[in-house]
């Protein structure tokens, strides 16, 4: 391999993850990680994510726990304190709720009232996400409650490039970070670098040049996406497209460089629309850019009520490539 | 320390056959469900409890319609014991307009009031403070209903298990909670999650009587949901029901079993109380063969009209969307 | 007392809690009231909120609970859905995160996910604010998440008036409701009708008019507001002053026109700044009023960290007037 | 059905003497800060555990350095009792720079690793699951370390104790739950909100050993602990001991004691472990009184000095809201 030809090689999110795990294991005897059914004995995780962990680490690093929420993250949050680097899996972000306490009065709260005494390196990883029918309590996203409480990160990656990259560096860094593991986006395949290194936590990707609009998006949205941003190229709209890839904190710097530039900005995210990551978004950059956007901030999220079970209420909720166009094209026709 | 039950009703002739005809009903609609979903025809998540009949079936022969059930995701055995009717839960697991919940809830939220079935969720371990809350309306109402928590083993280490059944216990709640303990939770066995031999040993912590029953013989649960009834309806509080059974199709439609051996399996299918408990009504003559032949054709033919009802339902308005989020519908 | 004048008593927050629920529990005997040491053998409540409903209306509809606030709401969910209309209290909103799996994945989605069959119409109340000292886990505003999350409805009054009128409210409403007791708002006695009705939910109130600019707040910090609105009036700065007392859902109508009038608004809240409330409000009125306002929204909130103890830090973390002041006069000197 | 202790160990002279020790700072401190508080030079809100002083002066004086513990906001006597210097903690219960944690976490959330203080928390139950961390660490560690998770009654109706129990003993972790039960949860009695008779039964629902020791007997206290330390050095896991106390201050500072009679208050603090246990060392010839008051006019002045220290620090700069929010200075 070259300096400057990198090699490449299909995997989804899921072998991503996995391999970024078995990395960090490797190089790092005090990763640890436990959750629901994850050891290889219970079949490696539901979805297969810790497959060959504790095959390889032992079932003492690698642990299937209890149901049992609370204790998982408790128990992450004691071992972190002591040294270790725990990846707590809560199976599904759902689920955070019964472990809410430990998440947000604990784990984001103990350096600091601990006067930075205590230290709490963990991850958190969670799947969610529309699209299979798995109805109103299994497929939330939670992330601006997150965002919202200060003292832990909060990432949603989309391809399995940075699903390495971001894994790698969340369980190195020394805080809190939730990961959130977004529906499709662990089982699609595409290229990715065979030696993926760390990719830094609260930086954004500019996935596509554009010059009319910015539009930012992250996780199995960005599918999607893509989708609405293909359809708009060949109606003349020229979108600049940015994966946030980090929603806490989020990477100001590039949204506002690129909102400045096209001078029109539309946020997408799964979340629900009402008070949800894009009001953030919106009134930050409002705010910086006031009189120079050419348009209002634009934002796309789900509606006001649950996840609805019905294949066909699932795709009404879930915003789809046609609102996103008509929504981009409203905006782009402004200013 | 476990406890053994004193006073052991039986269920009558007509009681047993009434078990029967319950037990069958769970198992040719759940036999139908994953054929349906074979098919491509539902593309739903379900969770099979084939295996668990009796538990259900024992315990919905001694409560009334007004009686009430707290369920979860591994639940549709326990409504169709309650006797809800089958098209409108078909059509719910459909996802049509006419399903019992307008297609919004699917099989893990289904709910139907009129039949008791109150919750159904997807959350492990909340069907216990819900049931509570029932309770304590029933004692309000001065009437005798109880209600019922359904509950797999693996909920019974979360905290919301312990919340409830202490509460349960210092409230004197007219309260059933059925653990159906199949020996896995998702694809953990029972001893590497559970730190007890019995679940029933629990109860001794919330001060409430706790059994631990074969959940694979529709006698033992009657005699013991009856004494836990009978208690409830007394006013003297709530009792926790271990039932010991095996879930024959694994966690979730599709689960690859790697988890488990075949041994166990197998011997845990030889035990299936179906056939066993069918042979038993016929030897005690109960039944003839043909009798019981006819209930499952009679049975068939119900679970079939409802597929094909709610196969020719219609699929919800997008506007469901902006309905039952709030009494008052939201504006578009 | 005639039609036109209406009879006033001096109370505070608490008594107003106090009289709604003695008249609601009177006037429906559906009502009930659970929480830890409610009852008067327990004192009535840990400030005395609930203080003489048990011996009027008895233990069983009146009960003081264990420490276990997940069967406390589950108690009130399956009480609600029975036909009965529960008051439940949280004692400290941070406690909140014990009960969230019942509060999000249940009381809000019953009534959808069950397609109208349940409805769910109960009343969580909880207490919360910094100024008391009482540092990282008793003091967090968290309305944020429960504004985001569709079916519960989330109120925070400031005055006593408001305190018994949206009580009424929210006890007769069909769905579930949480009312935050907002920190100093129960202690501070205010001219209240002494017949004071029910006040409809979701409904602003514009408690002072004005014409350079609007600021909106809610709950305790109403009260420093006020202060800097006081200054704001000698520097020539004239503000109206909305309060919001429903954070979900908000009244959209009152705040968009008074920004239109203004041209510039404030919100200012105690919950964080960062993906707050006040995102919400700025996110909708940069797009709603786009060209027609003079500034951007701007918003203050409490920095990014845990609320800390010593009075000097918590005394830096909250809001202060002349926060306020400055950013008034800021925005008022623009456009 | 809650267990009897088989092989009892005694502290010696030495020991016991120590256990003395620690009660007597911790009861002292607690005298001060009443006194300051009265006085208005702390604001803080104050959770005095005046009588539970044997409870973990005995299980202290079984603990090295490097043991750990995890405690509640009624904990500074768990503290003081871990031998947590008091100049740092009195600083941080006045809000200075210098206190432990610059300030910013005050009485409810002191942290001192250096003496194993690892977390102090506000919120009911949560300092067990945690404890379970800290304990899994030192089983990788290799080492004998053991952590002890201090809790109320009241407490052991949360589901966190629940869920943090049951994993501690499938997983054997080296922990020791101690439940300070004082007979009330802020203002409820014991048996209003908690259904077992004795919470040490509790532990039968997790397969570990419970026992109900005297919370005011210091040298049951010690016999206990001293099992359960050495059997969670050992690896053969948690031990849940529930100790029978009472607190004579009420539940905060200020409390008005409404929800108890006069009598039992006061039958309760005729029980003072203190001047009993003062009384013992005497008639036992393991001290004289001349000994125990020298000792007693020692930790005065510790605590003064303490004092004077602490209120002469200096408050926290503003910018200390921008730092240890994470490892990284957020910018300005
Ligand atoms: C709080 C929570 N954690 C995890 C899950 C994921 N989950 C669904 S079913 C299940 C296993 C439950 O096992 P058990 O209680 O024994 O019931 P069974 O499925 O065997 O009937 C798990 C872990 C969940 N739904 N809720
Ligand atoms: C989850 C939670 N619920 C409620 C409270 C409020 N609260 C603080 S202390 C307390 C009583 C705890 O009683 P117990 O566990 O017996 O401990 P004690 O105070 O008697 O030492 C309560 C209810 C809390 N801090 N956390
Ligand atoms: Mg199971
Ligand atoms: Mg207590």
């Amino acid at each position: 391999m070259s300096t400057d030809t990198v090699e490449m090689v299909k995997m989804n999110g899921l072998q991503a993850i996995n391999a970024a795990l078995m990395e960090a294991m490797e190089a790092d005897s005090k990763v640890l990680v436990l959750g629901e059914d994850i050891a290889d004995n219970e079949g490696g995780g539901v979805v297969g994510v810790t497959k060959g962990l504790s095959t390889k680490f032992g079932t003492d690093r690698v642990k299937s726990t209890p149901i049992s929420e609370q204790a998982i993250i408790g128990a992450a949050i004691g071992a972190a304190m002591a040294g270790y680097k725990p990846v707590a899996e809560i199976m599904l972000m759902n689920f955070t709720t019964v472990a809410m306490d430990m998440i947000v009065n604990h784990a984001a709260k103990l350096r600091f009232m601990s006067g930075g005494q205590s230290q709490v390196p963990m991850v958190i990883r969670t799947l969610t996400g529309a699209g299979n029918q798995t109805a109103g309590q299994h497929a939330d996203f939670y992330e601006a409650w997150f965002a919202h409480t200060a003292g832990i990160k909060v990432v949603i990656p989309w391809t399995p490039a940075d699903f390495k990259g971001l894994y790698l560096s969340a369980i190195q860094d020394p805080d809190p970070v939730m990961i959130i593991e977004s529906g499709k986006t662990l089982f699609v395949p595409m290229d990715t670098p065979v030696n993926q290194g760390p990719i830094p936590l609260g930086k954004a990707n500019v996935v596509m040049p554009g010059t009319d609009l910015t539009l930012v998006s992250y996780g199995q949205m960005m599918f999607t996406v893509m989708q609405a941003v293909e359809e708009l190229g060949k109606a003349g709209v020229s979108v600049e497209v940015i994966d946030l890839r980090t929603i806490s904190p989020w990477d100001k710097e590039t949204v506002l460089a690129s909102a400045e530039k096209t001078g029109r900005l539309l946020v997408v995210h799964e979340a629900g629309k009402n008070f949800g990551p894009g009001a953030e978004i919106a009134a930050t950059v409002q705010e910086e850019l006031f009189g120079k956007l050419k348009a209002p901030v634009g934002r796309l999220g789900a509606p006001y009520c649950s996840v609805p079970f019905a294949k066909k209420l699932e795709d009404a909720f879930l915003v789809q490539p046609p609102a996103i166009i008509a929504e981009a094209k409203r905006l782009a026709a402004m200013g | 320390m476990s406890q053994t039950l004193q006073n052991r009703a039986s269920p009558d002739a007509a009681t047993q056959l009434d078990i029967y005809r319950r037990m069958i009903r769970i198992e040719r609609n759940d036999d139908a469900t994953r054929t349906q979903i074979r098919r491509g025809r539902i593309t739903a998540p379900y969770y099979s409890a084939r295996g668990q009949e009796c538990i259900p079936a024992g315990i919905s022969s001694l409560l009334n319609d007004d009686d009430k059930i707290c369920t979860i995701y591994r639940g549709i055995q326990d409504m169709v014991a309650k006797n809800m009717p089958l098209r409108p839960l078909w059509a719910e697991i459909c996802g049509r307009v006419d399903g019992t919940c307008k297609g919004k809830g699917g099989p893990m939220h289904l709910t139907h009031p009129e039949t008791g079935v109150m919750v159904t969720t997807g959350i492990v371990g909340s069907s216990m403070p819900i049931a509570n809350g029932f309770a304590w309306a029933s004692l309000l109402d001065g009437t005798k209903q109880v209600t019922v928590a359904y509950f797999g083993d693996g909920a019974s280490n979360i905290g919301a298990f312990h919340e409830a059944l202490n509460l349960a216990s210092v409230w004197k709640l007219p309260v059933i909670f059925v653990c159906a303990n199949n020996g896995f939770a998702e694809h953990t066995r029972y001893e590497n999650g559970t730190a007890v031999d019995q679940i029933s040993k629990r109860a001794i912590g919330y001060g409430m009587p706790g059994y631990t029953v074969d959940g694979n013989d529709p006698l033992d649960v009657y005699a013991h949901a009856h004494a836990a009834i009978e208690r409830a309806r007394a006013g003297e509080g709530p009792t926790l029901l271990e039932c010991k059974t095996f879930r024959f199709m694994g966690h979730v439609f599709g689960d690859a079993d790697g988890y488990m051996t075949k041994e166990e399996k197998a011997e845990a299918m030889a035990k299936d109380p179906l056939p066993l408990f069918r042979q038993k009504l016929i030897d005690d003559g109960v039944a003839t063969a043909e009798q019981l032949d006819a209930l499952t054709a009679e049975i068939e033919a119900e679970v079939n009209d409802a597929i094909e009802y709610a196969m020719s339902c219609e699929f919800p308005s997008d506007d469901e969307l902006r309905r039952d989020v709030f009494a008052e519908e939201i504006p578009a």
